[in-house]
């Protein structure tokens, strides 16, 4: 049994649904864990804003109150993409991936800035519109194959699904993770507190890079 | 951070890397695991390597401060 | 140049939206387009539906607590699949084996109960499911602290 | 396997002297003397000597740990290139690249550092031509292990030849790596030197020996793609050549502004979308 991301390693059984450890899920399971360790690690650095035409500068500093909500999502965050990563179902997947969507959101909805917040808000119209690509592609593929299981529709048994579908997923995934659609994730970035900001956008590569591999084997 | 600290961690690194490649060349241990101890240990080997050989050894000077 | 006028707007984070319709939309018309799909009916959870039953589309055939049937993807990972309990996270089919008590509880494990009401096999996604609405209502409700401070 | 670490330092120095051929090259294409090609191996060393700290504003855990996962990511996909592995894997990397950047940027606190890291976030747009490159590599040897690539290429010849417009866009991602490149507006100069302005001494020298190994990574996954099984010299001299190629685009170009930098990137994977598609409809 061969996906695109190699022979699994081994498989855990939740039930109806496995979890497939590939090399290539292994790989970007470890490194979700590794930042997740960094996030629960490492406190936030202390942002330098410089006022222009002066020599004043001023350091931006995180309450601890704002510090913990954004601690606590960051790892949520993490725990979602680690298991969106290593999923071995279509639907899992892509409830996975919603929840890496709506905590993205959450990181940044304790900054307070406002220009952050009316990015993160726009952020957040666009991941809840895709969660109905994402799981009315995996309703499709669903309909069209009679099945979930990834390691199962990566063995080229089961009918074609097809290419629309296919592109449901990619862009339900693209809408939650924001990877080509850049402008509003890169003014989430302005946000201090660097272990968690960057959680967001190692959550949507991850998820990303995941459903590279799971599109390839469909 | 001391230079003898600095010095000890580039070391253990540096002996646990060649260690485990050594081990997995023999076949002690599958060579997976050879390639994942490597791939930790020589970050830390590099920075702390770099660490200790500019570590100062005596207190720093005092900075020059008239400007 | 056009090029500029593209990432002039493509910066401008107000008009994501419509530029994720607009990518959405495309879409549609594409999957619209390559209709009709085929049906597959050799289905994970195969359904008789009763068009008379005044449960009608939500009537899942079979009567309550009894083992109900499903297809399988894995048939040797759930031998108890069908039944109530039939989802066990690791832990309470290790309480399960070992004592007597897990039917106190299973109702401390978001998918067990949950399974009960709805799948009877897919427990994982319960449990993420569930997560997601926890998400959304600590997130809900920082924010409406955070202004009413 | 000894050979194999021994290769690893290697091949860190030799990614380094890579890049400063690429200095020369644009050096003297500029009409000026340039530094020694050996220069960023100096550089490498010189910064491992200086006085090393951690800002105080910096978030110091992230700070130092990231110049750890730089170096140790593109261990493993070195190793990953030389066991014939995954290709998604070392894409992966090549994506996670992009965080330990944001990393860098972020970690400190430094508005240069900031800005360097929401550009990095930014020209994230630049990874999709390789995954697009990925579909049309996978369509025609019908796997993703490199070492079944590089087998198919044995009987069939390089693959360059029957997928050229991947192997422009793979070129095109390594292109926007390489510092001076119209791509790289992560490290411009005015914004000092993007994401790496505050790591200093020793973690700039771990910074540099990442971009090393890096280089070297990356091409020799081009080379083993797209050429197929090559002597080891002749890979040597292919890496070179690429990379005077590169040089002698990215002297002839300014750099892009960061959101036309985007567009244009964007706009050639639109172009590989329709290609592969195409591929995949007709091929």
């Amino acid at each position: 049994m061969t996906t695109a991301g190699g022979t699994p390693l081994f498989l855990l059984e939740f039930g109806d649904i496995v979890i497939s450890f590939t090399p290539y899920t292994t790989s970007l399971f470890i490194l979700a864990l590794v930042f997740t360790l960094l996030v629960i690690a490492s406190r936030p650095e202390r942002q330098l804003d410089i006022a222009f035409g002066t020599d004043a500068y001023m350091t931006k500093e995180i309450s601890l109150s704002e510090m913990r909500f954004r601690r606590f999502m960051a790892i949520a965050c993490g725990l979602a993409s680690m298991g969106a990563v290593v999923t071995g179902d279509l639907f899992d997947f892509c409830l996975f991936t919603a929840l890496v969507g709506i905590c993205n959101v959450g990181i940044v909805a304790a900054v307070k800035s406002r220009h952050v917040q009316n990015a993160a808000y726009q952020y957040g119209l666009v991941a809840l519109a895709a969660t109905v690509l994402l799981f009315g592609g995996s309703a499709m593929v669903a309909a069209t194959t009679g099945t979930l299981s990834l390691p199962i529709l990566a063995t080229g048994t089961l009918p074609a699904v097809p290419l629309a579908v296919k592109a449901f997923i990619v862009i339900g995934v693209m809408g939650e993770g924001m990877a080509p659609f850049y402008a509003a994730k890169a003014e989430m970035f302005r946000a201090p507190g660097a272990p968690y900001v960057i959680m967001c956008s190692l959550s949507s590569l991850l998820i990303f890079l995941r459903v590279i591999e799971v599109v390839v084997q469909l | 951070m001391k230079k003898k600290t600095a010095g000890r961690i580039a070391g253990i690194a540096a002996v646990a890397g060649t260690g485990a490649t050594l081990l997995s060349e023999l076949g002690t241990v599958p060579p997976w695991l050879g390639i994942a101890v490597v791939v930790v240990t020589f970050p830390l080997f590099l920075l702390f390597l770099g660490l200790w050989w500019m570590a100062r050894e005596t207190d720093a000077d005092i900075p020059f401060l008239g400007y | 140049m056009i090029i500029q006028r593209i990432s002039r707007f493509l910066s401008d984070f107000d008009n994501l939206m419509p530029l994720f319709a607009a990518a959405c939309a495309v879409i549609a018309a594409l999957a619209i387009i390559s209709l009709p799909f085929a049906y597959y009916d050799d289905q994970l959870y195969p359904k008789s539906i009763d068009e008379k039953s005044p449960l009608d589309p939500y009537d899942r055939g079979g009567p309550p607590f009894s083992r109900a049937e499903i297809r399988l993807q894995y048939p040797n990972n759930s031998p108890t699949a069908g039944y109530v309990t039939a989802y066990l996270t690791p832990f309470s089919w290790f309480l399960a084996n070992t004592t007597l008590h897990t039917g106190t509880t299973i109702v401390a494990h978001p998918g067990g109960i949950l399974d009960e009401i709805l799948y009877n096999t897919r427990g994982l996604d319960t449990v993420v499911e569930t997560a997601i609405l926890f998400i959304a209502f600590a997130i809900g409700s920082y924010i409406f602290r955070k202004g009413s401070r | 396997m000894i050979g194999d670490l021994l290769y690893l330092i290697f091949a860190m120095i030799f990614g380094l002297l890579l890049l400063g051929i690429h200095r020369k090259v644009i050096a003297r294409i500029q009409r000026r003397p340039g530094p020694p090609v050996w220069q960023e191996i100096l550089h490498a060393l010189k910064f491992s000597f200086k006085s090393t700290w951690i800002p105080q504003t910096a978030s110091d855990t992230l700070f130092v740990s990231v110049v750890l996962i730089a170096i140790g990511i593109w261990t493993a996909a070195f190793f990953v290139v030389l066991a014939g592995g995954n290709l998604l894997i070392i894409f992966g990397i090549y994506m996670l690249h992009k965080i330990v950047e944001h990393g860098f940027g972020l970690s400190s606190g430094s508005p240069y550092g900031k800005f360097g890291g929401v550009r990095s976030v930014i020209s994230a747009a630049s990874e999709i031509p390789l995954f697009v490159s990925v579909a049309a590599v996978v369509i025609f040897t019908g796997s993703l292990e490199i070492g079944d690539i590089v087998a198919w290429q044995e009987q069939a010849g390089p693959l360059i030849l029957a997928v050229f417009p991947a192997a422009l866009a793979m070129y095109v991602v390594i292109l926007s790596k390489f510092p001076f490149s119209p791509f790289s507006i992560v490290e411009s100069k005015e914004i000092v030197s993007g994401y790496k302005t505050e790591h200093f001494g020793v973690w700039r020298a771990g910074l540099e020996a990442c971009n090393g190994l890096k280089t070297y990574v990356l091409l020799l996954t081009f080379i083993a793609v797209f050429f197929g099984p090559l002597p080891f010299l002749l890979i040597l001299l292919a890496m070179i050549l690429i990379t005077v190629s590169i040089s002698f685009i990215c002297a002839f170009s300014p750099m892009l502004s960061p959101f036309d930098s985007v567009t244009i990137q964007t706009l050639f994977t639109g172009l590989m979308l329709i290609y592969v598609v195409y591929l995949g409809v007709y091929g």
